[in-house]
């Protein structure tokens, strides 16, 4: 963001310097690459964490262009940065299960029976995993609340875990966990909200990338990786 | 110790740059404080809860690694200068690593798929001190064995020359004189077990009233809090002034005068 | 309880060797004295497994604790029950005098209570009552040389091992100390190394003397003394020698002559043609012309001396008043004689 | 020092497992690696950015808290008991902290609302090295502190009386006698600064070539990884291995015999 | 270059108190002596600047170095120009021995190639050609005592304190180091703490006694030594002392009664009933029947000497050869004399 912009055939340049929330890494790296095709003078700078650890950042002036958030609660934190925020994807969950489902699970009442992960009941996923589970009226005591989806992929790709409620987004490619679409998830549906920061270095570049992520390229590369259209 | 050494009188000011260094942030940290809910949040069962656990881990933690630590410094401070180098390269080495890679070492072996998955360890208690202890033991031996090392045989040897076994060199001559490094060592290898946050996250998850400690407590407020953090940051203070409040007992203990 | 020491002590440092061998009888005290640098420190260091040997061995009562030559021995310091008084007080820092005097029994097993009536009957016996609550660092250095000769023989070794013991103490001290000691080491096996042929003579039955790593003379404390083998033996117990020929009965060298009623004396003098020196007092030699036993020689230098003149000769040296002294400058030939019952004669090699 | 001190002999057992405790996790971790992508993983522009980028910024934030920490430490080391005991708590504070929670009050007090807002350093690779030297000048303070009060002042007075100023003495006695223990320090904290990561992550961020150390690259990794995480793996392999060879380095070095 | 040093020194530590002030002339030297624990190093070390007073004022040159009593004055150790050789060797463990000694010099500015020939000159001086590339823990006791003289001297301060120079070594190396100690402090203000009476008569021009924290006694070396106003004095000079009262011209204690050829004592002598002392060496004492100045003792002890036997009695003391004291064991009566030219009166209180 902070380098000169220089001119280019669309007239965007520069580096535009994307923050986006940790389950949009994979995706967003393929994002950013097909955003730089397109426009040869701007280089993509993403930067990725926890969502509340990106809105922290932003609150203190983080010199970001576009803030892609997991939830619309740590979108609304930087309001005043972030006046406009649009959602441009929607994730549900997945029961993630050890290769070869040591835990026999099939449902998501079998969670209450084996040991199960889940994200901490603060971070988007948790919440997320909270109505998905009192929806299907199941009760379950989870073995840990992590702090964050990695953390629950880790402890159930590791077998300590025979289950754990994570993005369906987080399974795909991975061969070390299987997972089951529970009944009820699509009632369940977790919104990404996107933004070009009101004080971006480089606006321009900033608009251009929030609408390249909501256009058919970019959710075509979105749908790919396991999300649902806003 | 009689009278002062001495010392430039300029150092002073590097001195103070690096103190307030230290301690200004904190008091941008306390200048956050969201004080109508103060109390609220460092009362609340899970801010007690994890307080509790925190301190009893960290003190658990603490007494494994003086037991295997200071065994460990003295078997550093006493080899041959390139024994000593070896190990003391090979206790460096969990420092170098991030905590949460220290985490992820654990999980893969202590896991169930672990070499010693038997166990049964993760999501226990007993893993939160684990991960502490892998954490904060380095920090012990390396500052004991400084100590150990500045204190040199000689006086052990005057002690053997005296018919003292070994064992009573070790209590009577050994630790005494090394304690203002031991003591230095414990109070470094607590405040670290106590603040581990990485490890712990990993390998022992992050159970209220059984494996959240105070750093996961906080960080979980912190993910589910408002602008402010407000909760978080009240958590942070509480856990300053706890650990602050139990360094200093350490610290104000000596060892009675003359004492045998 | 007290034990025969038998050693041969090899020891290898950098350049200098030290290679020494005695023993030392149940209850016997040996002195070892010799310059600066000649290896009497290392000497007890070995003895007490302090440091290493590089050949030789050392036996209590016949056992072997510690052997250079296959098969190796290496009996650890505190399982010899041998203790060392070292040069340096080193006395423990973090301890109080008490407890400093008390570690030794303490470490024997001795209860507290009686370690500690025990540490403060040594005290008192050093003449340092009352100090006992103190630390080491707030005693003046002779009072800590005196706890540490306190610490090293409340422990009741088996054989005690005394580096300049009376060091640091002004003369009326060392005199108590010196006193106490002979009592406390009255059948105890001890070697004590020192500097003052007053404390061979007092502490010790034998007297070693060490040059340059090496033992050059060994006997009764009273034989050395009088009859030093060398040089250095001679400046030790405080004597002059000057080495000449025997001839006739008599000590000669060039025109100097000079008889010794010693029977001793007399009779080593009697092979004619053989190396002797002739062993006497400065303070016995008087300045002014005489019978017999007389001699003229130049003044080399005037030292005053506590209670008069040490008058330095080409020949010989005399202490001699200030009021004699007083006519006497550098390069004035004198004439100097010593009576003949004050002069021994002892083989020269 | 010469020849050995008289240690009891069993202290090694203990000694070994602390030892094991702190190496066999390590051996799981290597365990784990995808040796077919190692070379790649290792050496792609995103590693080896992180890398230099570690290194870098771990060597300057070394050197900015031994030029205030030694200061630092010797003014504890010379003070009245009193006054080092309450400085000794103040700097043992931070460390006490989740390193998280340190650079939310960093971000706090230099961020855009914060009293140092003007200095723009929030998010620059200067970031990077406060937050390093945040967490780690307490453990060089307190390491060196040690070794500076076992080595006393009576030495100093000896200089002092032969009529050496200040900073002669400083120069030639007390630097160089406390040199094990400046040593230890120095060691630890700059293997602490190269693995910090919750401080960095907060106060400095996530950008890569500007912020993204090692730790954090790893952090990255790990959270995007696909099977068995082999590229976290992978990297945190890279960065022992560069630490550990910069620490056997640094640790090899002595100073010249009777250098003046 | 040589400071005029004028002190008075209180010291409290404890219980104890040091109030002791003298004057040194620029270029002399002063010896101090003392028993174990009067208070002599604490005398040096705040000469030096080490031990803060707590009364009193240390002036060079006229110039107000230290002062307790406001305006306070307090000279930092490196500002005073004094340089301290302090009863323990300390040597830089981690400097050669080179290094050490170059130690002042380098402080001062002196470039380092001369500093290090300088010390390499020191060395030699001090007997220790070729040792300075050891570190100090690889010398002998002696060894490293000899450096630290040579540390202190090479510093070439203003004035110089030397606390038991010559301790722990052996008599040949003493002297010689004395020789050279008094060669080097020529025309340099010092002020030397010994317990061997002998360092002072050589080195010394003045001799203070300091006893229990105050001086009892200044005066030229021989003045003192001669004529010691206490029993400490006069033991630290190797002389006995018995007090007794002035009766026409003699001393006299009960039915004994010594007379002095001296002068002044005969002048002392001659109030009668004043309180005088008889100062004699037990050396000059012999064993058996004389026309004046004998006495009848009891033998209280038989003690080895050196070159024969220290016979302590009831009154007096006598160092006899080991031949008469064969005859001799304690409770034995004996006649004693002394000749009149040996003996000297001293007033008593
Ligand atoms: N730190 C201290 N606290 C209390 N008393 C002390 C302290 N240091 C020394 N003393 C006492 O002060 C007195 C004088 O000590 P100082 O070292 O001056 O004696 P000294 O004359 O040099 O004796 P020595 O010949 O044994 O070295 C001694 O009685 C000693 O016990
Ligand atoms: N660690 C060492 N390395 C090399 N040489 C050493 C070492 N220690 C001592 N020496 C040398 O060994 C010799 C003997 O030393 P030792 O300490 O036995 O002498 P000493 O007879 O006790 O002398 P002193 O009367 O001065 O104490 C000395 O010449 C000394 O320089
Ligand atoms: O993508 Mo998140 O912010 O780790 O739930
Ligand atoms: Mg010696
Ligand atoms: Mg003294």
């Amino acid at each position: 963001a902070s380098s000169a912009p220089s001119a280019s055939a669309d007239g965007l340049s520069g580096t535009v310097e994307v923050y986006a929330a940790a389950s949009l890494q994979r995706s967003f790296d393929q994002i950013a690459q097909a955003f730089e095709t397109r426009h040869p003078g701007v280089t993509v700078t993403a930067v990725y964490d926890g969502s509340s650890t990106l809105a922290t950042q932003i609150g203190e002036g983080a010199p970001a262009d576009v803030f892609a958030s997991a939830d619309e609660k740590n979108m609304a934190k930087v309001a005043d940065r972030a006046p406009e925020p649009q959602i441009f994807a929607g994730n549900t969950l997945v029961v993630a299960v050890p290769t070869g489902n040591p835990g026999k699970v099939q449902s998501l009442a079998d969670l209450a029976r084996v040991t199960t992960v889940l994200c901490a009941a603060e971070v988007p996923c948790g919440a997320a995993s909270q109505t998905l589970l009192s929806n299907a009226g199941v009760a379950v005591t989870p073995a840990s609340a992590e702090q964050n989806v990695t953390a629950v992929l880790t402890k159930v790709a590791a077998g300590e875990a025979d289950a754990g409620l994570v993005y369906a987004t987080d399974v795909v490619g991975r061969t070390d966990v299987a997972s089951i679409v529970p009944e009820g998830a699509d009632a369940v549906v977790n919104r990404y909200p996107i933004a070009a920061l009101a004080d971006a270095p480089n606006p321009a570049a900033a608009a251009a990338f929030v609408d390249f992520v909501l256009s058919a390229d970019g959710q075509k590369i979105l749908a790919d990786a396991g999300f649902r259209a806003p | 110790m009689k009278g002062a050494g001495y010392v430039p009188r300029w150092l002073i000011v590097p001195a103070v740059i690096g103190l307030l260094f230290l301690l200004v942030p904190l008091t941008a940290l306390v200048a956050r404080v969201e004080w109508s809910t103060l109390i609220a949040d460092v009362t609340s069962p899970t801010a007690l809860q994890a307080l509790g656990l925190s301190l009893g881990t960290g003190a658990v933690a603490t007494l494994v690694c003086a037991a295997v630590g200071i065994p460990l410094a003295l078997l550093i401070a006493r080899s041959s200068p390139r024994t000593a180098a070896l190990l003391r390269a090979l206790v460096t080495v969990p420092l170098v690593l991030p905590p949460m890679v220290g985490g992820v070492a654990l999980l893969y072996l202590f896991g169930r798929n672990g070499w010693f998955g038997a166990l049964g360890l993760p999501f226990t208690t007993t893993a939160v001190v684990l991960a502490q202890v892998f954490v904060a033991l380095p920090f012990l031996v390396l500052a004991v064995e400084g100590a150990l090392r500045s204190t040199g045989v000689e006086i052990e040897r005057t002690a053997a020359s005296l018919g003292a076994s070994r064992v009573t060199i070790l209590r009577r001559v050994t630790l005494p004189l090394a304690a203002p490094g031991i003591v230095a060592g414990i109070v470094l290898c607590f405040a670290r077990a106590i603040g581990e946050f990485g490890a712990t996250a990993l390998f022992a998850g992050n159970r209220p009233g059984v494996t959240q400690t105070m750093p996961l407590a906080i960080y979980t407020a912190f993910n589910g809090g408002g602008v402010g953090q407000g909760t978080a940051v009240a958590l942070a203070l509480l856990l300053l002034v706890t650990a602050i409040a139990v360094l200093l007992l350490v610290r104000g203990w000596r060892p009675p005068v003359g004492a045998s | 309880m007290s034990a025969a020491l038998s050693a041969h002590v090899v020891v290898q440092r950098r350049a200098f060797r030290v290679d020494v061998a005695f023993d030392v009888a149940p209850g016997e005290t040996l002195a070892i004295m010799g310059r600066s640098g000649a290896g009497k420190s290392t000497v007890l260091e070995a003895l007490a497994g302090l440091q290493r040997l590089d050949g030789g061995e050392i036996a209590l009562d016949g056992r072997v604790i510690d052997r250079f030559a296959p098969p190796r021995v290496r009996t650890d310091p505190m399982r010899r029950g041998i203790v060392l008084l070292g040069q340096d007080a080193r006395l423990f820092p973090h301890l109080s005098v008490r407890e400093n005097v008390a570690f030794g029994p303490r470490a024997a097993g001795v209860a507290v209570a009686d370690a500690r009536a025990d540490a403060d009957a040594w005290l008192a016996r050093v003449g340092l009552p009352g100090v006992g609550d103190r630390r080491p660092a707030e005693l003046s250095g002779g009072e800590q040389q005196r706890v540490a000769v306190a610490r090293a023989l409340a422990a009741r070794p088996r054989a005690v091992l005394l580096d300049e013991p009376l060091v640091a103490l002004d003369a009326v001290t060392a005199a108590e100390i010196r006193t106490m000691l002979r009592d406390a080491l009255d059948g105890v096996t001890a070697v004590a190394v020192t500097h003052d042929a007053v404390d061979a003579a007092i502490l010790a039955d034998r007297l070693l003397i060490v040059e340059a790593g090496r033992a050059t003379q060994l006997g009764p404390v009273r034989e050395v003394l009088s009859a030093p083998a060398s040089e250095v033996a001679a400046r030790i117990a405080g004597l002059e020698r000057v080495d000449g020929t025997a001839s006739a009965g008599s000590w000669v060298l060039g025109d100097l002559r000079l008889a010794s009623t010693d029977v001793r004396s007399r009779a080593l003098a009697a092979e004619a043609g053989r190396a002797i020196a002739a062993v006497f007092r400065a303070a016995d030699v008087r300045v002014g012309e005489s019978a017999v036993n007389a001699w003229r020689a130049r003044v080399v230098r005037l030292e005053p001396t506590p209670t008069g003149v040490r008058l330095l000769a080409d020949v010989g040296a005399a202490e001699i008043d200030a009021v004699t002294a007083a006519d006497l400058a550098a390069g004035d030939v004198v004439t100097l004689s010593i009576p003949p019952d004050r002069v021994r004669f002892v083989a020269a090699s």
